[in-house]
């Protein structure tokens, strides 16, 4: 039963939008309705999963699905010519990731209640875009896995294109071509994976019984490992998250830089580090180089800039280069780092994206310098914006905290030269995060506010009640890390025993 | 004498005498909705037919000891049927109204017959068992097409369009025959199966210039480098639905002449030739790509967008027979639904407009199904997935790399992104780009809708549900 | 014992759900009752930390150490774990004590002092969040749970410094602030990180109980440097206490304290004089017996303190913004308490009076401060601003606040039997018998200091004629909500110090330690008579100028026909100024440039670069399709020619 | 007269037509060009059944079909470059011109 419900996670939002086909556009009301009822219905449907792993953990396996401690496994034969089969399972970590994304989806759907333009066509790309999270999440067959993952690209420009702001076909296609770029790299060295494992499967269960040759491991992991960062915007692909998040439409950056962009992490380490151990050991020390960059210098670019979204992304850039800083780590305690970062990134910056959302209908500009001392008209709004800046900011009791001290204290357990430097500088950078934060809130909620803004109205339920979820799961997750952090470590543990159980190859030898 | 009809001769006779019933029914009678109602149902019959051959394996049946039908030929039937009942779908239109009330173009029965018989052309080919049978079904395909090209007859671009056309293709022909005399001096026999075991049993100079001549020969029917400079010209120039044709059935021949060719005769040295496809396959995908990047004019697009999708075809053919057959006949399968997709979006649009980028424009607004039936098109063009043309690339690459030559794939995949941009392009017009002053209402016929609505579900079904297709994984055992 | 955890839980929680409650609900609906929802909780707390506390010390349990109850937070290891517990020993509850008991007098305050403002109902709730941050920052059992709370102290004092958000002064002054600790805490947080990737524990039992040799063997390679693993242990101690620096505002992280006074006055009371900023000092106390490892760091400590000590003295000798004064005088009894840790060590020996008495300063010091602030809020509330040049002659106006006012002026400046003069004595003390002999004389000097500046506050603000429009029109009175506490601080600024100088004497000694200890002490009975013997010289020096009937009030205030030195320090001796240059012209001009140069022309060149590269193929291909026909047929013999050639065919 | 000479024969009179293409402006020209190329191959066919082939008929055949498709292609050719004369009045190649990028 509980795995049934599993695998309608991903087909309810395809089966929402096949009930809103024939709905004539004119009924918006009834669609969204539609959409909004099925979005609720996830996410409840994922947090009585995600609380059936929690309660069944401890209980035996599937003998198939034993060596990744998979719940709910299923396995169908899918397309026969390529040996690909359907298979899913759920454990901590992607439970998490779904619960994630279905409280994003959620908010998405909710904050963008007032779009203009197409609303049927808009929330079925919402319900798309959901649908290829949630499987990128659920999939554990590499076939399957990369279907879901590339799919995201369609839902994509066409939201970013048709529903953004501002140079919104630069930004989209900038945002699209990039992730594409970035996945046909994936594409490539999945292609190189099935041939040299010799497998018969592209079961992730199956293939990580298997040592892959080193010769090969070594060219395809960073290639894929780059393929993936892409997604997560590891410098120097960067590049595509600022101006793909400044044009695209509230619910597009919420999902964007809320649960895509985890995707590629997630990538990283459930195929790129799990199944080529020895080149990610190799090679992960040399990757930490790049997040200088991400970590370090773009808290100050984030400085530089006006648009709130542009801070925000660069914000997103930091953050995700923690991410990788766990990943590199090669630590339980920076995979699991690693992991709660994805998760409570995502819930930090759906927040603030939804708040930036909100704030723009109002005053209908993004740049802060036309902004100030609106706190006092929109005081829930405001609030909401400084949780999410100090949420990002790493304060404790909000999850960024946890997940930020855990990947310092895994990276820093990392005994290579680079690694150490680069946990030192995110360490101290973490002073150069509060600054553009406070800047940034202070010119926007603080001081004198311009008369024109005499007239905003503060949020509504429905926008408060998007604003107080995430509050929730940010503090949540920041308050009681253990239970989360326990659930993580189940999952965590057979990727890093693989890579513990590793032996690096001598470069040259 | 006597002797019975196979079962599996059956499609081929009735397609056969489908042109001439058309044709002759034209001249009988007077009404003309009839002949072109005619082939239509003759197409689908035949399609029908052919989806209840039984798959066998193997070597597939004989009929007369010359004409062979395996599977790879029951679903390239199957290909090539189907690209000829949607190019008369397409056409249809074209027959009954134009912009100024006149119709655009003249004489359906014929133009249907003409089809008819580019298609047995292509039965032909892919039932082959010498070189002469070859030869002739190759020239069955193509001569039709030159005419096809100029059914027009006033219409200027068309005949320019199909003298260049014809002179190259006979240039190209002349190749391929070159080709086919060496060949046959190498294995001094037509006979595929004795080339075949000359080849495994030494090779000589003879037959390597034999495979330049008729790489090169079909790699003009194939759009490949540097062979396609005709395409864009005489895509632009035919009429809407010839373009159709040309880029599926024409395209569908050659590839069939290939895979014949490659996993027949040339089997033996397969790995011989194996640097000259991927050569083949990486510089064309990649010229087409760079020629799609700027255009206006929507056909001339699809020409390059269709030589790119050649490259992609070709990555198939460094893989094992089987893999690689599969591939092909399911990425010729969805190429077909997605092209034609296309096209039928372009004829609504092109109906009143011109047949350009900015015509597209305010599409999203004026028609959201349209636009959603054009997004689909292009994604599956472009291999995003769900969409079929991701599966249909994801079985190329893997045919290709499942001999290892990951660098070509790595290629390939990477100019996906490339290929991916243009067809944003055209997305972006639709959706994106506003509308400049008033926009000419749409006027789509209750076929045009029907088609459209079944080509997009076909184009989103078709690759995650593969077993849709005519259980073609089943018949072939990997 | 085991009946206080109920109690100690309560003086966690009724901060926390005065915050929630106040915050979430009763806030914004009615301030009255927030103001009364805050009294009681706090007033709940304080009673369940005095019960605590007398329970504690009369269980005969004292001194140990013991925890109370710890709740599992974040595990990274088996044993190694991050909790959030409550550590009771003499210090964590004398500090508890402190908080809770300011923190209620506060609330009290605060409903004088911010009646009508239209925030109220917020100002309550941050003020208790602020009490549950600054509780768990005293009850930590390890240096994460400190860290934790410690940035929670951070945010709501940046919260209560910005509470005016519309002040642009305001709000630029919690930036600043909470920007300053912050960077002083990313130290902190890597000095944890490195201390405990050491010890594998964050656990201050564990962390104390260190020593050196064990380390000496290993080495870690910090990327920059290899070392042993106890340099590291020694480098991350410094690091640890650059956290303090940065909470206590040591010089030259002093500036955003004094800039901190744009809060509101209570706020100033409790943060940013009794408990906040003694959290610096808290945190070197509580890692004493590390910190004691390595003589550098102590000294650095010493060095840091007793700078910071002067200073400010020297600074606040010349400021006229009444609330700055009493910001600098606060810096300069930091310095005294953090300079008393760090004179504890001589040579390689530790002396533990040091401890004792920076220990006991913090507590008196919280008293009389909270009361000089409390009492400058009262008169800026009724003169409506924090100039001295406007205020005068308000003794008449407010004889209680001016009884007040004297007994805490002369606790600050140690005058005996007032509160300072016993752990300020002590304090000098340590100096001295540290052999500190410079250090020593500065402590002196700045007692002398301190008596000086404080009187002259005194002076200005009460005596001598009325300045102000507001005081000469008798609109001047005492706000009951604001005197009560005002009044009720008066005794423990008074009688705090004799009153416990037995229970320091007994019970706070920092936990056993791992270096020698010097047992024999160099005894000075004549100290504390040169203190107080300095102190009524500067007390009479103050009287002279500013409250003698000779004195020239005008004179004396003004600030524009100055010598150089005066001005410079009037200025502050040019900080901010110089901070602003640093931070602005260097940090955010010169990396912020250089990082944005390498994204808009580096990585969008090479993007741009490799579109137009491109796009210049994707030309040629057209331009090659010209639409003529014998080039196109030349094309298929090119071809044939290209493919014998390139196409490796093997003949 | 040996296979090789044949072969050589047929290779140059493939480059005659290859060349008359090349070099002629007129449509009929450019043709019959085509037709020398094909009649080449045919050639080729021809010598091949004469002096190596084992199915010697094959070639032969093959050359007779070729002459027959050749001829189909070629009424075809004409065809469409009458039509074309009609609407152009030339049969100029060099004016072929107007489908180009």
């Amino acid at each position: 039963m509980d795995t049934l419900l599993f695998n309608l996670i991903w087909l309810i939002p395809l089966l929402t939008v096949l009930v809103c086909v024939p709905i004539p556009g004119t009924k918006a009301k009834l669609i969204k309705g539609i959409h909004a009822f099925s979005g609720t219905f996830v996410l409840a449907l994922v947090g009585y999963l995600t609380y059936r792993v929690y309660a069944l953990s401890g209980t035996p396996i599937d003998d198939k699905a034993a060596p990744l401690f998979l719940r709910f496994f299923t396995d169908i034969p899918w397309i026969n010519s390529l040996n690909a089969h359907y298979i899913v399972g759920a454990d901590g970590l992607n439970m998490f990731l779904l619960l994630l994304t279905a409280v994003i989806v959620w908010g998405g759907i909710l904050v963008s209640w007032e779009i203009k333009g197409n609303q049927k066509v808009f929330f079925a790309l919402i319900q798309m875009l959901a649908t290829s999270v949630y499987g990128v999440f659920m999939s554990m067959d590499l076939v399957l896995f990369f279907v879901f993952y590339e799919m995201e690209a369609l839902c994509m420009y066409l939201m970013i294109a048709g529903y953004g702001s501002g140079r919104k076909d630069y930004g989209g296609k900038k945002l699209t071509l990039t992730l594409a770029f970035g996945s046909s790299m994936i594409l490539a060295t999945l292609f190189g994976l099935y041939f040299e494992s010799g497998s018969t499967s592209w079961s992730l269960v199956e293939l990580s019984k298997i040592t892959l040759p080193t010769s090969f491991q070594m060219w395809a992991f960073p290639l894929m490992f780059m393929g993936f960062a892409v997604s997560s915007s590891l410098f120097p692909f960067h590049f595509w998250s600022p101006d793909g998040h400044a044009s695209a439409p509230t619910a597009v950056s919420m999902l964007a830089a809320g649960v895509m962009m985890k995707m590629g992490a997630y990538g990283c380490l459930r195929v790129a580090m799990f199944l080529m151990p020895e080149a990610a050991k190799v090679w992960l020390p040399y990757v930490v180089a790049l997040l200088i960059f991400n970590v370090v210098l773009g808290p100050f670019i984030a400085l530089r800039h006006k648009d709130l979204k542009y801070i925000t992304a660069y914000s997103s850039i930091s953050h995700l280069g923690l991410i990788f800083l766990g990943l590199a780590a090669i630590t339980p305690v920076g995979l699991r780092g690693a992991s709660l970062q994805m998760i409570s990134h995502g819930f930090l910056t759906g927040l603030f994206f939804a708040t930036i959302g909100m704030i723009y209908e109002r005053t209908h500009t993004r740049d802060i310098t036309e902004m100030g001392g609106i706190m006092r008209k929109v005081p829930f709004l405001g609030v909401g914006f400084a949780i999410a800046g100090f949420a990002g900011l790493g304060l404790p009791g909000f999850s960024g905290f946890v997940a930020e001290s855990n990947i310092f204290i895994g990276a820093f357990a990392q005994d290579s030269t680079l690694t150490r430097v680069v946990t030192i500088l995110a360490i101290l950078s973490i002073t150069t995060t509060a600054v553009y934060i406070l800047q940034t809130a202070n010119r926007m909620l603080h001081g004198n506010m311009p008369a024109k803004y005499e007239t905003l109205t503060d949020a509504n339920l429905r926008e408060k009640i998007v604003v107080v979820v995430l509050v929730l799961c940010l503090l949540l997750i920041g308050i009681f890390p253990g239970w989360i952090a326990d659930m993580l470590d189940q999952s965590i543990a057979p990727i890093f025993a693989k890579l513990a159980a590793a032996q690096a190859p001598v470069i040259g030898g | 004498m006597s002797f019975t009809v196979p079962n599996f001769i059956i499609p081929d006779l009735v397609l056969l005498i489908l042109p001439f019933l058309v044709i002759g029914c034209r001249l009988v009678i007077k009404n003309s909705k009839l002949p072109w109602r005619l082939a239509c149902v003759g197409l689908i019959a035949v399609f029908v037919m052919l989806n209840f051959l039984p798959l066998v394996g193997g070597e597939g049946n004989y009929f007369i000891s010359n004409w062979r039908v395996d599977d790879f030929g029951i679903l390239m039937r199957e290909v090539l049927t189907l690209s000829a009942l949607l190019g008369l779908l397409l056409a249809k239109d074209y027959f009954d109204h134009g912009a100024d009330g006149k119709p655009q173009m003249n004489q359906i029965a014929e133009f249907a017959g003409t089809v008819a018989f580019a298609t047995f052309g292509g039965y032909i080919v892919v039932s082959a068992c010498d070189l002469l049978t070859f030869f002739l079904g190759l020239e069955m395909a193509t001569i039709p097409m030159y005419i096809l090209t100029a059914w027009n007859k006033k219409d200027q671009m068309g005949s320019e369009a199909a003298t260049k056309y014809i002179l190259m293709g006979s240039v190209a022909t002349a190749f391929e025959l070159f080709g086919f005399s060496y060949l046959y001096g190498f294995a001094g026999s037509i006979s595929f199966d004795v080339i075949q075991s000359a080849a495994a049993a030494g090779t000589s100079p003879l037959l390597w210039i034999a495979v330049l001549f008729l790489f090169c020969g079909i790699g003009f029917k194939l759009t490949l480098f540097p062979f396609y400079t005709w395409a864009p010209d005489v895509y632009e120039g035919a009429p809407s639905p010839v373009t159709a044709l040309l880029a599926v059935t024409s395209k569908a021949t050659a590839i069939a002449f290939l895979v014949v060719l490659i996993y027949g005769p040339l089997a033996p040295v397969q790995e011989q030739i194996a640097p000259l496809i991927a050569l083949l396959a990486g510089v064309t995908l990649f010229v087409g790509n760079l020629g799609a990047l700027k255009q206006s004019r929507l056909r001339r697009f699809m020409a390059y967008s269709s030589i790119a999708q050649a490259g992609y075809i070709m990555v198939a053919l460094l893989g094992p027979a089987d893999t690689a057959k599969t591939a092909i006949i399911y990425y010729l399968f969805l190429y077909t639904l997605a092209n034609y997709l296309a096209f039928f979006v372009f004829g609504v649009i092109g109906h009143r407009r011109e047949e350009s980028f900015d015509s597209l424009r305010g599409l999203s607004k004026q028609n959201v199904s349209l636009a959603t039936a054009l997004a689909v098109a292009m994604f599956s063009l472009a291999g995003i997935p769900p969409l079929a043309g991701f599966f249909g690339k994801f079985h190329l690459f893997f045919s290709g790399a499942s001999t290892g030559h990951y660098a070509l794939v790595v290629f390939a995949v990477l100019n996906n992104v490339l290929a991916l941009y243009y067809y944003l392009q055209v997305i972006k017009s639709a959706w994106a780009d506003e509308p400049e002053g008033e926009l000419t209402p749409l006027r789509m016929t209750k076929r045009q809708i029907i088609v459209t609505f079944l080509l997009t579900a076909a184009v989103i079904l078709m690759g995650v549900l593969p077993h849709l297709s005519n259980n073609i994984f089943a018949g072939f055992s990997l | 014992m085991i009946n206080d955890v109920s109690i100690s839980y309560l003086i966690f929680l009724m901060p926390l759900l005065t915050f929630v409650v106040n915050g979430l609900f009763l806030g914004k609906r009615s301030a009255k009752g927030a103001a009364a929802f805050a009294i009681v909780c706090n007033g709940i707390a304080m009673v369940s930390a005095l019960l605590l506390a007398v329970s504690y010390f009369t269980s005969g349990y004292a001194p140990q150490k013991a925890i109370l109850f710890e709740l599992p937070f974040l595990k990274f290891a088996e044993t190694f774990a991050a909790n959030i517990g409550l550590l009771v020993d003499p210090l964590s509850i004398m500090m508890l004590v402190v908080v809770t008991f300011i923190a209620f007098l506060v609330n009290i305050y605060s409903v004088g002092y911010m009646r009508g403002d239209r925030a109220e109902g917020r100002f309550f709730a941050l003020l208790s969040l602020f009490s549950f941050s600054m509780l768990g920052l005293v009850a930590a059992t390890n240096l994460f749970q400190m860290f934790i709370f410690w940035e929670l102290v951070g945010v709501s004092s940046y919260l209560l410094i910005g509470f005016w958000y519309h002040k642009p002064s305001a709000v630029s002054a919690s930036k600043q602030a909470f920007i300053l600790t912050r960077f002083a805490d990313s130290f902190f947080l890597l000095g944890i990180v490195i201390v405990s990737f050491v010890v594998q524990s964050f656990d201050f039992e564990k962390i104390n109980a260190l020593t050196l040799s064990a380390f000496q063997s290993q080495t870690i390679d910090l990327g920059f440097m290899v070392m042993t693993k106890a340099e590291a242990l020694v480098l991350g101690g410094v690091l640890i206490f650059t956290g303090g620096w940065g909470k206590s505002a040591m010089f030259p992280m002093h500036i955003w304290l004094p800039n901190a006074m744009e809060g509101p006055t209570p706020v100033s009371s409790i943060i940013h004089s009794a408990t906040m900023v003694v959290a610096g000092v808290y945190l070197v106390a509580r890692l004493f017996p590390f910190f004691a490892l390595s003589g550098s760091t102590m000294n650095l400590i010493m060095v840091v303190g007793a700078f910071t000590m002067v200073f400010a003295a020297v600074i606040a000798c010349t400021q006229k913004d009444i609330k700055r004064i009493l910001a600098y005088s606060t810096l300069s009894q930091l310095g005294y308490m953090m300079f008393s840790l760090g004179a504890c060590r001589m040579g390689d020996v530790v002396v533990t009076t040091g401890w004792t008495a920076s220990t006991y300063h913090i507590f008196t010091h919280a008293f009389f401060k909270c009361s000089l602030f409390l009492i400058a809020g009262s008169l800026i509330h009724q003169v409506h601003t924090n100039d001295l040049d406007a205020m005068g002659g308000l003794r008449k106006k407010m004889p209680l606040t001016y009884v007040c006012a004297l007994i805490s002026i002369l606790a600050i400046s140690g005058i005996p039997p007032f509160s300072g003069f016993f752990s300020k004595d002590e304090i000098i003390l340590t100096a001295f018998q540290g052999h500190h002999y410079v250090v020593f004389g500065l402590a002196l000097l700045t007692s002398g200091l301190t008596t000086f500046y404080m009187f002259r506050l005194f002076f200005l603000a009460f005596h001598g004629a009325p300045r102000s429009e507001s005081v000469k029109a008798g609109h001047v009175h005492e706000d009951f909500f604001m005197t009560l506490p005002i009044a009720i601080l008066a005794v423990p600024a008074l009688a705090s110090g004799f009153a416990a100088k037995g229970l320091f004497e007994e019970f706070f000694v920092p936990g056993k330690l791992n270096v020698p200890q010097l047992v024999q002490l160099a005894e000075a009975h004549w100290i504390p008579y040169v203190a107080v013997a300095i102190a009524v010289v500067a007390l009479l020096i103050a009287w002279v100028l500013y409250a003698s009937p000779k004195a020239k009030v005008e004179r004396a205030l003004d600030d524009i026909n100055r010598g150089s030195v005066y001005k410079v320090i009037y200025h502050k001796f040019y900080f901010d100024e110089m901070y602003y240059a640093v931070v602005r012209q260097f940090v955010i001009g010169g990396i912020a440039r250089a990082a944005r140069f390498i994204q808009d022309y580096i990585i969008e060149g090479i993007l741009a670069f490799v579109v137009w590269f491109v796009h210049t193929l994707g030309s040629l291909v057209r331009r090659a399709q010209s639409g003529n026909l014998t080039f196109y047929l030349g094309t298929l013999v090119v071809g044939v020619l290209l493919w014998r050639f390139f196409g490796q065919l093997p003949f | 007269m040996t296979l090789m000479n044949c072969l050589i024969l047929s290779f140059i009179l493939f480059g005659i037509g290859l060349w008359g293409l090349m070099r002629r402006r007129h449509l009929v020209g450019m043709l019959i060009s085509t037709e020398i190329m094909l009649n080449a191959a045919n050639m080729n066919f021809i010598s091949f059944a004469y002096f190596s082939a084992k199915d010697a008929t094959a070639g032969s055949v093959f050359s007779i079909f070729v002459i027959a498709v050749t001829a189909c292609e070629m009424a075809v050719a004409l065809a469409i470059i009458v039509s074309m004369y009609r609407r152009r009045k030339s049969l100029d190649v060099e004016q072929l011109r107007d489908l180009h990028d």
